[in-house]
């Protein structure tokens, strides 16, 4: 895979420093950590911080979601690799505001042990007060009855959208970690990969796939599915993912749902349009409600190909808060 | 027995990072079959932050603890990732047994070993049987510590390294239950875990250490 | 290539057909022509309109940016094929406001001939004034002495901003259409291909190139670059890029300017902010300012590796409408 | 010579149908070399809505204006593109020579074509030289006129169609000067026009339809 870089071991830094030097007036690097990225504007007195930061390799999350009504602040790690302890730290202190940040991330090993060690440290020496939600929204990741064990994908975007709106609005450390948790309860996403991606230091594809053949509910780091299948249309597909996710959570006639159709890296936009096309069809079919829909690389795994659904379900409150204006580096909602 | 020195304690942990840059393809490859593939990558960066400090900051050092906790903390804030907070925690809590040693006699090492596969085990609060590192180093945590009091640690560290290897072959035939792969379910069958087998490169290569001083 | 497709013949109507169903509150689809799609709130009265069109496949453009300060509406061609002269008059039509409309479109010999087939139809049926603004920033299509050869690529984003923009602002047709042709004239785009891309009807590749190869400006189509050469660096392909686009225009000590790094389809955001990494170095250096930067996926190749480096030159007046606010399906600028 | 009916013509056209299904691979392959690799892809998706037409809304149809109308408009608005505009502009001059005709005579034909390649021309813009369909289209044209007054039209097509061909394989050495391929420059030496090759097909494919007749 030829990849446009200079050194392999450089490019979280380089991407970095291109990323803050590109939108001076909406993000900044910490001096404290070269690793830990704020907003660039004076946030709010008293405003509930919201972290979120994992691994690289998922741009435009979770770097790009520093925002007016997104995430205040993010600790970048390694490619596919949680980050340590530290940039997490810098990054809490620099937001908090006197009222505790929430701390978003997805339900990894990694991200546990390190975020986890991280809010123990800000805890404990700078007296910040800090909340934890743990996105899992990955349907083929474990069993329903095996929740605690599903891992964080694509719908950490909407989590983070209604936490991000939810502080925003003045909401307290708990009720945005309520808010969010709320969102995560109701969030569920499943995905199909097509293509693998390549780490830029092996340069070997994640997974190897026939020319007809798809991984079905892959991890979004180009972990092997749960199951391979023969590569379909794009309908046959979409009414997979899409009964997978029926199947695992109740969404009624009359109910209301946020889509998100999320590319995972060298997908074309075309063909996710075509994916949702298939989506609002079955959902139309079900009388379920579209509220908002999100086409689009919101969480890649570098060049993969393929793509995954998320559907939210809305109550009044989720409503208000996914509809509230953003305006990130890689993301603005007017 | 010779007390073995805080330089030699270097040394060893230099020999690792030489091992590591050889393996790393190997540990990539096992974790593309489980995982995102970059065990190997993520120990070599880990390492090679290790070896900057060794190289500098630590030229001098002769406190065995002190030594152990930049170990650690260069480890983890390279890395991140899973292991990171494993492994610093492991050089971490080892970090505490030698605090003001420059010569470690069989006792601190039986101690070191103890209280970095606890630390593990205690930060990834994994199981025998998970699928990870837990399943060659609980074994040979259990293993040294049945010696503790009546063999050598040299001697101790043969029979503890053999129940390693078993734990860390016997990950093969496992379902994954703990960490990326434990998505995976049956398809994870068959293929040996990567956490386990660098971990337990880890220790056999302190073993060769050991083995080399006598 | 493996895509997420129905039949490859209908992968334009079902693209569209899912993204004005995605978006319902920005865009809809007209009766008259299922390939005219035109903002979906009514614009105000006397407004220039602003029409854009070419080819599919290079999404988000040019359906994507459909919305208040962007285009009013949009002809929505086969892929890689200038739409026909209908669409392009049911859209005219539709998004008149009395005071005419300004195409814009890329110089090909198709676009040409589509759009000045259907301003002939506009200005005689409906009595719809036209003006052209005709989009050649691809330094590497020709050079500089014959600079009507040119093709346009990713600087047509920057020109539907800017014409977007003064439409909005109640410029009159005229001064939309100036404006516009001011901003194509001091815009210059230089692009590398490191993997081509595939029509879905064909599914061969656009060009070959060995592992160690790219294309240096290649066309945004997968037509083949002016000249092969070795793959390089980011940082000395950006050099390369740059330096094209500074040996063709000048841009001085003082000068402000906005940039674009355009991926091209299945390069990463990773990639496109180390090349933009790079151009910085490279513009700090002689002290010329960016004044706004957009790295992403502007104008795309399908699923076509490689990024373009787009450089506008700005006056005080292009700097007011670069900045000036946009809403569209796949864009917004708050 | 017998006069050549609407329905020859509409089976005329059905053939051209036919082939470019053949040929489509063939003229993308062209394309690719020289631009976005759709020559052939255009040309079907414009001829399968002519299809489409012809098995319908045109199935009764037998005034020959008429019928190249419906397939100018038919083509370009399936097709856009650059030969969506030149080959309906080309038809849509026939139709007028043709219209309110079911039966052709040889001078119909010969008007019929010169307003075809004219029309061509001039929606193109493109001079003999350029790399383009007006490479064939053009010879071709002078060829017919040169003859008009002098020989059947199956005579004069033979020997146009020679010029045509000259054309068409002329297109090879050339520089191309307009379309997709201008930028290629020096690269685009070596490879036939894929334009210069369908418009070659279609006039070739006349030819065989007249002779049939006979
Ligand atoms: N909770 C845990 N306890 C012990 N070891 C773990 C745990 N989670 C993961 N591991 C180990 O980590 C290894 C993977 O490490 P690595 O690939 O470097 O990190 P990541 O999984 O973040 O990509 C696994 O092979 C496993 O042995
Ligand atoms: N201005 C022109 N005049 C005549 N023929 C042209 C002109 N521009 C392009 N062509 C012809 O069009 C052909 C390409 O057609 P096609 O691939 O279907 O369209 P596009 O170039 O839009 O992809 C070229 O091979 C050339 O013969
Ligand atoms: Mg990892
Ligand atoms: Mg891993
Ligand atoms: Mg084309
Ligand atoms: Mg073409």
């Amino acid at each position: 895979m030829k990849k446009l870089i200079n050194i392999p071991n450089d490019v979280v830094d380089e991407m970095i420093d291109g990323y803050v030097k590109a939108h001076p007036k909406l993000v900044r690097k910490l001096n404290e950590n070269k690793r830990s990225i704020v907003i660039a504007s004076e946030t709010r007195e008293n405003k509930v911080g919201v972290l979120i930061g994992g691994g690289s390799g998922h741009e435009p999350a979770f770097m790009g979601y520093v925002g007016k009504g997104m995430a205040d602040g993010v600790a970048v790690g390694n490619i596919f690799a949680s980050p340590p302890p530290d940039p997490i730290v810098a990054a809490t202190k620099a937001i908090d505001k006197g009222n505790g940040v929430v701390y978003i991330y997805g339900n990894y090993a990694g991200d546990l042990m390190n975020f986890g060690m991280a809010a123990e440290l800000a805890e404990l020496e700078e007296d910040i007060d800090i909340e934890f939600v743990v996105v899992n929204d990955d349907v083929a990741s474990a069993p329903n009855n095996e929740k605690e064990k599903r891992r964080g994908i694509a719908g950490e975007f909407f989590v983070t959208k209604v936490a991000g709106a939810a502080a925003e609005k003045g909401y307290s450390l708990k009720e945005v970690a309520e808010v969010a948790r709320q969102t995560n309860n109701v969030t569920r996403t499943m995905g199909v990969g097509l293509s693998p991606c390549y780490l830029p230091q092996t340069n070997e594809p994640s997974f190897t796939l026939e020319n007809n053949e798809m991984e079905i509910g892959l991890g979004h780091h180009g972990e092997p599915g749960v199951e391979k299948g023969e590569l379909q249309e794009a309908d046959r597909v979409a009414d997979r993912l899409v009964q997978d996710i029926l199947n695992d959570i109740t969404i009624s006639k009359g109910n209301k749902v946020a889509v998100l159709v999320n590319g995972l890296g060298s997908t074309t936009k075309m063909e996710l349009y075509i994916v949702f096309r298939r989506v609002e069809q079955i959902l139309a079919e079900k009388s379920i409600e579209i509220y908002r829909s999100y086409v689009g690389n919101y969480s890649t795994s570098l060049e993969m190909g393929g793509c995954s659904v998320t559907l939210t379900k809305l109550d009044d409150e989720l409503t208000e808060l996914i509809d509230a204006e953003a305006n990130c580096p890689m993301y603005a909602q007017l | 027995m010779i007390a073995y020195t805080t330089d030699q304690y270097k040394q060893y942990l230099y020999d690792v990072i030489e091992m590591i840059e050889k393996e790393k393809d190997y540990l990539s490859d096992l974790d593309r079959k489980l995982g995102d593939g970059d065990h190997g990558v993520t120990m070599s960066i880990g390492w090679q932050a290790v070896k900057e400090k060794l190289d500098n900051e630590l030229k001098d050092e002769m406190d065995g603890g002190e030594i152990s906790k930049v170990v650690a903390k260069t480890f983890l804030n390279a890395v991140g990732s899973s292991v990171g907070p494993l492994y610093a925690t492991g050089f971490l809590r080892g970090s505490k047994v030698l605090k003001g040693k420059s010569e470690l006699e069989d006792q601190d090492l039986f101690e070191f070993w103890i209280a970095f596969g606890e630390g593990i085990k205690e930060r990834g609060q994994a199981e025998v049987g998970d699928k990870t590192m837990i399943d060659t180093i609980d074994p040979f945590v259990q293993s040294i510590k049945l010696q503790k009091d009546s063999q050598s640690f040299l001697h101790a560290m043969d029979n503890a390294l053999r129940e390693a290897e078993k734990g860390m072959l016997s990950t093969k035939e496992m379902i994954s239950k703990k960490g990326r792969s434990s998505r995976l379910g049956n398809r994870s069958k068959g293929f040996q875990d990567p956490g386990a087998t660098s971990v337990y490169l880890i220790i056999e290569y302190f073993q060769k250490s050991l083995s080399s001083v006598k």
